[in-house]
């Protein structure tokens, strides 16, 4: 299969479909430590908007508190942010997008702050389809309270101090598919390429993108004996499929053998194609899904890519039925009735 | 509206001859879900409309069907509408608490009962007032299995015939309550009839009672506090509503959507201007509407106390991040789950200072329906102008029952959305930071996503002017201390209280909330039975304006009177005022749930004055 | 421990020529995650071991690694072990604020810097002292990629050199610090003497400051207030500890587990005799300590603001449903996240009225770490004793800092389980209800499942003595109202405060926690400086006892000195003793996150009290 | 297939293995509505604790806020009980089970309780196996609050008011398989026989024993067009297995052809005979378990019965690996460390 056009990590003069360069979507410079996984997403996140040619003036930034929920302020300068409170972020997320349905959110979370306070708010974010991008940075620990265990850690996963994990770990995509997620996807930090295809494609679907990104805590959780550490993850990864992604605006001709490749067109009009690799997977086939969570599990595997996607399911403001026009935008004529309507009410009542 | 020549002569107890018109208060003692609603309030209805002062308060069980509800009107020429201590005339329709009911009456009451109860055998220096309802509603309803719902307008039919009240006002309301049901219509006015006809060939009227038409409520509405605050809310031009249910607060959002339905769909589109999301939880009900209101949108929810404790986290966020929204709060007896369904003003102190650190929230007061929707319209306007969240302290005995009122004046106020950084004025600044003091009032010029001006990044963490993340001491301490100069400045921007200063009156009494009603009715008991003539100041919010203290200076005693044990709103008074004027004040409290009644405040301050009652 | 006469003579600032003994604060200014930790104890150690009364107060940012991070040492003669506002010696190892850190200085305080940062050039009224790190390190450690982790053990070679510490304190502290790992101590050993070499040969001591061994630290330990925490909970005999990591309190239960695991296995059965629980969030946590206390077990949780804030609905449960658990709040700054590595009492007035509806809670108010260990053992009393949730308000300063200590003492009190029924008791008392009145005092006698006595049902909606569920309402104000003695009970069973009454003192000051060591300081200061003798009470809990107000009494002006930005422990005060006395209440109010210092006290008294300082 | 000695609902006079009435098991009056499947619920727990012969003081009840969670005043009304907060309850109840593992918890809760603001307890309860039985007393909606939806309302179902739920439903039978419950079952209230010897089976479990019992409210959710009214529900329920209980105190001998019934041991000695009705449905195979869930789903079925049992997996305290003594009566001397444990810590802080 060959195909063309995604372009490669754009050299600093060069400039997106809306004229700008990368820097223009760079953060502030990261207070992270030196090597985190999260690091490498935020740069991730920085390429796909930048390959996208997303206005920052369209997107908005949300966290809740954690290390990984640091890094909002470290991409996109330009775009408003809010770091909230720890695992609330779905919530907040959820109100703002009620109130402007015409900007892209994008939001970073941690296992932590996702799997632990947080995951009362991450089912109903799910159920709801609510239009955004779900990061979550999973490194299998608390990073910014000093690496105690998250409840995404595998059972028998090692804490420096010898602490075991004995509980089962929560698989966030195994839970999202559950809650009818549209589009749930599993990468890792050290895998460049099918990240950043698979952050366009979440910035391409109209509906809850939870994305579960490995992400390594180099200074609390990358040692011997961990199933989150750098060299664990990268020997254990197993990519479903080898992805590709062509944005609504580039018209590029894609040949390929037939049934080899699998093409899912997006909201957008963007277009994956999935070259299979783990036997001829179907990532919009539910059940094949489910499966292939528990199989690569059950191998102590992490399958990658996306593993599920449905493009046409109604999102919250669609079931919802709210009008086009931003709410927070709508004119005083439009929110507040008029006399007539107060009189009416009135009448009602004597 | 009360003349005092006319308070002194109120509705003695005991049997009298004189008649005693338009002043008296029934008690219906049913069981809950055995569908005495509609009796009750015809009943309610037909005296409202023959033009005579009313009020009607449930007190119903916290549970579905099956316990005892008691449906207490009150009618009261001189226009009281708090809550009657005594009951005149009891309408026993639960055989539980039927002998308990009749015990816990005045001599001299009246008892309307089911004839098979036997309740004159319970004590003799009553007015009785047997009813064979079974066979009476088995005549006028063939099919057993509608009985039930029935039954209860055979009472309605007893007592227009005893009180005299004109049945077609009666017949009216009914019509009004079951207009699209035919068949139940039919049925329930042959039962009214029935009450009545059997009123008049079998009953003697033995007790003082009667009702006279009066004009005094023309024109006015009835209506729950709560559904006022949906009104005051669509009005204000709320477009995000996120919410959990819980009583009394419940009925704020589900009034908010139908009306919403009906008058918020846009013309042209016919989708809605308005998004009203029923939440997994009330942290996540307050984190939507703090999102929405961080975007610009006009956000609330609604709660009651245990929800209040829920969002204490988040509340602390908006007051931190300084982000807009409304949030109900109709109070509920009780820490924990305490009692749902009973009355209280006891969640003012934590809600005054919720959340962890130096905070402070602003709090609306409201007495009436009336107040509740302005003061709707009005907090969704401070919340913007303040930046901050912004409670609507209300109650379930305003939220939940019925209330008379004036209708409610449309709006003639814009709406106020606050310091919004425009193009000009980011010119004019030069140059613009979030939390940066401008005006000296502590407010700063924010700017919302997708307006095309700058971006900042709001967060619950330290942060500087520019709302970059900060950890150093003096960001911080300045920072906080321009919130505070923000919430002083709110004192000049909340409604100021209501005073009624009495010429050498040398008592004060602070209200607020309901417990006006009770109030104000206990300074006429006050002042026509034992002669103490008392001012009166009613707070309607919190900051408090300076006036305060002057009332309080101007007094030698000045009790404050509240729905709490703890003294909740006396607590902020003595924080506020000069430390010289608080060994003046002092306290009368009332948190047993009940709705607060007139002679209980009397019995108090009168006891407190060394005047034994 | 302050002798007058000596604490006149405080270290002058700008050169002199008389030396300063043992008098002098050290800030070492690196980055975080550097390794600078090792040489800051060790120099903390040397001096301690020399006797020297010292205290270590670490100033670091919220991340893991990369920012700047301030290492405070101050030792005292005087056995001042409060932060000292003036820095006499400044470490210079992080580039990236040396330059700001040199500025911040006074006039004649020293510079230890790395020579390549050339910080003599900035400004010419300091003693500096420039250091070739890199050549030195270099020499002592071949292997590049360890450098980084022995580099700062050179600075304290060079102190050792300049201050007069002896080296071989030096070399103790380290060895104690390295027990484990002998490469890393040789190579460290190897750098201390490499400082302590250069310094000796290379730089001309130009600065008063001496270090003379005292004998002041005598049997004393060096600890952190959480490690107090952990160890007075063990020895309370805790058993069942839920938590959730949250800084600055983590410490407090991974200390716990730490020494549980070591000194609470069952020696027969080599199985824990306890349960220590990560829950997914403080709601759980506090769920789980209340589940663990309503059947009989000593439990607890730990926590700061956001997670005070996230447990309040709990609280309010364990309030009104009565069931004990002990709760540590290590305070930090602000609403929201604020601060989460500053220091704070800002959680006062919301814990102290946490919950919606009438409640309050009793707090202990440690100043030290050896306080904090009694007051941990008397909080798991208290608790059972009250039947209700108890708060043990440290903070960051306390809880993480390093402070000196005497040895705490075993506990000689036996555990106090409180009422618990017992086949006796129900005998005597013929027939038990669980909330029921006996003794006058508002605590009623309880059961635990498994105990063979009889059940009862534990619910936060209304009850009766009983325990059954009840909306009546005079079994809810007879309820709360006996819930409301036991508070005021609580005012006779917490520790009463520490009274320092100074003959002819006009002014008073009334402090609490960690603003104990400031105060006291300031004190010596206001008299030595100014003349102004003053009383002191130091609060130890909440409720507070009669004494407050007779203290209040006795003096003209009262000054409540807090680290809080709107004065939370005054509110609290005010509201409880004589309103007569509440106009002699001024406040000192320090909130920008860094320790309580003296001299900000004594400024801000002497401003007040019409003395510029 | 014959078995013998599961004694039907015990008639007035007849006393269990402890020489305890029926009676003795029973609670205060219910103040349900009349006709409510919670009351159902209530009377089959009297059974089977009074068939198990267990003493009321070695239960505990528990519960969250909801007329489900009333109920536990209902039934035993000897033994210690909690009504706790909204959607809490199961952080309670594990504190309760560390301070006394010599207990037997039972927690009841309802579908708002569980399903929305206490999703996230639930999750973590069922990661940590704590010893309890829990019940979910599934009407699809808040009851107590007079009836609005609630998350596991099926996508489609309509209330009174005619307000559809368009939200995807919480499958809690789902939800606790993937967190790795032990014992995961579903029933209905109007299938007695079912459900007694599924909490029979539940009793004698050890760990946490998770039972979805739909339960009809017949004041606001019982109307055509809602999928849990009780019509709805007595139509689409798919049996997996027929049940039959053997205690561990009757030693009796069942025969049976082989193949058509699977014997489960339980944790007491009891033992489950299932007699397979769906195909061969084997309830300790995690794969089958999770698979029955969905497709029975997908029909617009209730597959009811054990759903998925793993007898052996350790429960919560066994990993903690505490004492067999409850902590919550262990002795001063265990408790509080002598004299010589403090000097020893003093001196490691000189
Ligand atoms: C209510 C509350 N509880 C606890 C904390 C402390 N806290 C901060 S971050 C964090 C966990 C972060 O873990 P994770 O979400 O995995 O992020 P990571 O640092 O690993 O990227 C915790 C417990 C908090 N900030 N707020
Ligand atoms: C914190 C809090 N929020 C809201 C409520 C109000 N409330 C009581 S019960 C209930 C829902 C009950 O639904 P469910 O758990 O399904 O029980 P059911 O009544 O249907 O049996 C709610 C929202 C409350 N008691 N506490
Ligand atoms: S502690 Fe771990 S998660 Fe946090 S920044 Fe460092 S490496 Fe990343
Ligand atoms: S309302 Fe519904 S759930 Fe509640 S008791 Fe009645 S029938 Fe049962
Ligand atoms: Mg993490
Ligand atoms: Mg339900």
């Amino acid at each position: 299969m060959t195909t063309s056009g995604t372009p490669a990590p754009a050299p600093a003069r060069k400039v997106n479909r809306i004229g700008l360069e990368l820097a223009a979507y760079r953060g502030g410079k990261s207070t992270l430590c030196a090597g985190c996984g999260h690091n490498a997403i935020s740069e991730r996140i920085v390429e796909a908007f930048y390959e996208m040619g997303v206005e920052s003036q369209r997107v908005i930034k949300l966290s809740g508190i954690g290390c990984s929920s640091k890094s909002p302020a470290y991409f996109l300068g330009q775009s408003h942010g809010f770091n909230s409170v720890h695992g609330r972020m779905p919530s907040v997320a959820t109100g703002a997008m009620l109130a402007n349905k015409g900007l892209l959110a994008i939001g970073v979370s941690g296992d932590g702050d996702t799997g632990a306070i947080g995951i009362g708010q991450f089912v109903h974010l799910m159920r709801r389809n609510v239009p955004m991008i779900y990061i979550v940075e999973n490194n299998g620990c608390y990073g910014l309270t000093k690496g105690q265990l998250s409840p995404t850690a595998d059972i028998g996963s090692t804490l420096k101090n010898g602490v075991v994990s004995d509980l089962p770990a929560i698989d966030l995509c195994a839970l999202a598919l559950d809650l009818g997620a549209s589009f749930v996807a599993r990468s890792f930090s050290g895998d460049k390429k099918q990240m950043l295809s698979l952050l366009k494609a979440a910035i391409a679907h109209r509906g809850t993108a939870m994305l579960d990104i490995i992400s390594p805590c180099v200074t609390f959780n990358d040692h011997e004996g961990s199933t989150k550490s750098y060299s664990y993850v990268k020997d254990h990864e197993e990519p479903l499929e080898e992805i590709s992604f062509v944005p609504f605006f580039e018209d590029i001709s894609v040949d390929y053998e037939p049934g080899t490749v699998q093409a899912v067109s997006l909201h957008d009009g963007s277009t994956l194609f999935l070259k299979k690799l783990a036997g001829d997977y179907d990532p919009t086939n539910e059940p094949m899904a489910r499966r292939v969570i528990y199989e690569s599990a059950a191998r102590g595997e992490f399958a990658t890519g996306l593993i599920y996607v449905e493009p046409n399911r109604p999102d919250f403001l669609a079931l919802l039925n709210v009008v086009d026009e931003p709410l927070a935008s709508l004119s005083p004529e439009k929110i507040r009735p008029p006399r007539e309507v107060l009189d009416a009410i009135m009448d009602e009542l004597r | 509206m009360t003349p005092p020549e006319l308070a002194v002569q109120e509705a003695p107890t005991g049997p009298v001859t004189t008649p005693v018109v338009n002043d008296f208060s029934i008690q219906v003692a049913t069981v809950n879900g055995s569908g005495s609603q509609t009796a009750n309030l015809v009943l309610l209805r037909s005296l409202f409309q023959s033009g005579v002062p009313v009020s009607g308060k449930n007190l119903f069980p916290s549970n579905i069907a099956g316990l005892p509800t008691w449906f207490t009107i009150r009618a009261s020429r001189h226009g009281y509408v708090g809550r009657k201590k005594e009951i005149d005339i009891l309408v026993a329709m639960n055989p539980e608490t039927a002998r308990d009911d009749v015990l816990g009456l005045e001599p001299g009451a009246v008892a309307v009962y089911d004839e098979a109860l036997k309740l004159d055998a319970v004590r003799d220096d009553l007015i009785f007032y047997p009813v064979p309802f079974d066979k009476l509603v088995a005549a006028v309803c063939p099919d057993a299995k509608l009985r039930k719902l029935v039954r209860n307008m055979i009472y309605d039919g007893v007592l227009s015939q005893l009180l005299g009240i004109d049945l077609s006002q009666m017949e009216r309301a009914l019509g009004r309550q079951l207009a699209k049901k035919a068949k139940a219509l039919s049925l329930n006015q042959a039962a009214l009839h029935a009450g009545f006809d059997f009123a008049g060939t079998t009953l003697r009227k033995r007790d003082p009672f009667v009702v006279e038409p009066m004009s005094a409520t023309a024109g006015m509405i009835l209506i729950e506090g709560n559904a006022a605050a949906a009104i005051g809310s669509m009005m204000a031009g709320v477009t995000v509503v996120a919410w959990y249910p819980i009583t009394p607060s419940s009925s704020v959002c589900e009034t908010l959507t139908t009306y919403m339905r009906k008058y918020r769909m846009d013309k042209e589109s016919g989708k809605a201007t308005f998004a009203i999301v029923q939440a997994e939880d009330e942290l996540s009900a307050l984190g939507m509407a703090l999102g929405a209101g961080w975007l610009g949108a006009r956000s609330m929810t609604a709660t009651a106390g245990p929800g209040i404790s829920l969002m204490s986290e988040f509340t602390g966020l908006g007051y931190y991040a300084e982000i807009p929204t409304v949030i109900f709060d109709v109070q509920r007896v009780g820490p924990s789950t305490g009692l749902p369904t009973r009355t209280a003003q006891g969640d003012i102190l934590s809600t005054a200072f919720l959340s962890h650190g130096d905070t402070r929230h602003p709090m609306f007061l409201p007495s009436s329906p009336g107040e509740v929707y302005t003061m709707a319209i009005e907090a969704f306007d401070l919340a913007e102008r303040l930046q901050t969240p912004v409670f609507v302290m209300s109650d379930l005995d305003l939220g939940m029952n019925l209330w008379m009122s004036d209708p409610f004046p449309y709006p003639e106020k814009p709406l106020d959305r606050g310091k919004r950084l425009t193009p000009d004025k980011l010119r004019e600044l030069g140059d613009w930071g979030r939390y940066k003091e401008v005006d000296g009032d502590g407010i700063p010029y924010r700017t919302v996503a997708g307006d095309g001006l700058p971006a900042y990044f709001v967060r619950g963490s330290g942060h500087n002017e520019r709302g970059q993340y900060s950890e150093r001491p003096a960001d911080y301490v300045a920072n906080v201390d321009r919130i505070d100069r923000k919430f002083r400045h709110a004192r000049t921007l909340v409604p100021p209280p209501v005073i009624e200063r009495v010429a050498g009156a040398r008592v004060g009494i602070i209200g607020y909330g309901t417990s006006h009603w009770g109030i104000s009715e206990s300074r006429d008991q006050l002042r026509h039975e034992a002669g103490i003539a008392t001012s009166y100041l009613r707070l309607r919010a919190f900051p408090f304006s300076p006036d305060v203290g002057a009332f309080i200076a101007a007094h030698d005693r000045v009790y404050i009177v509240e729905q709490n044990r703890d003294g909740q709103m006396g607590t902020l008074v003595k924080l506020d005022v000069d430390a010289a004027l608080t060994p003046r004040l002092r306290h009368v409290l009332h948190y047993d749930g009940l709705p607060l009644d007139a002679r209980t405040i009397t019995d108090e301050i009168l006891r407190q004055e060394g005047r034994q009652p």
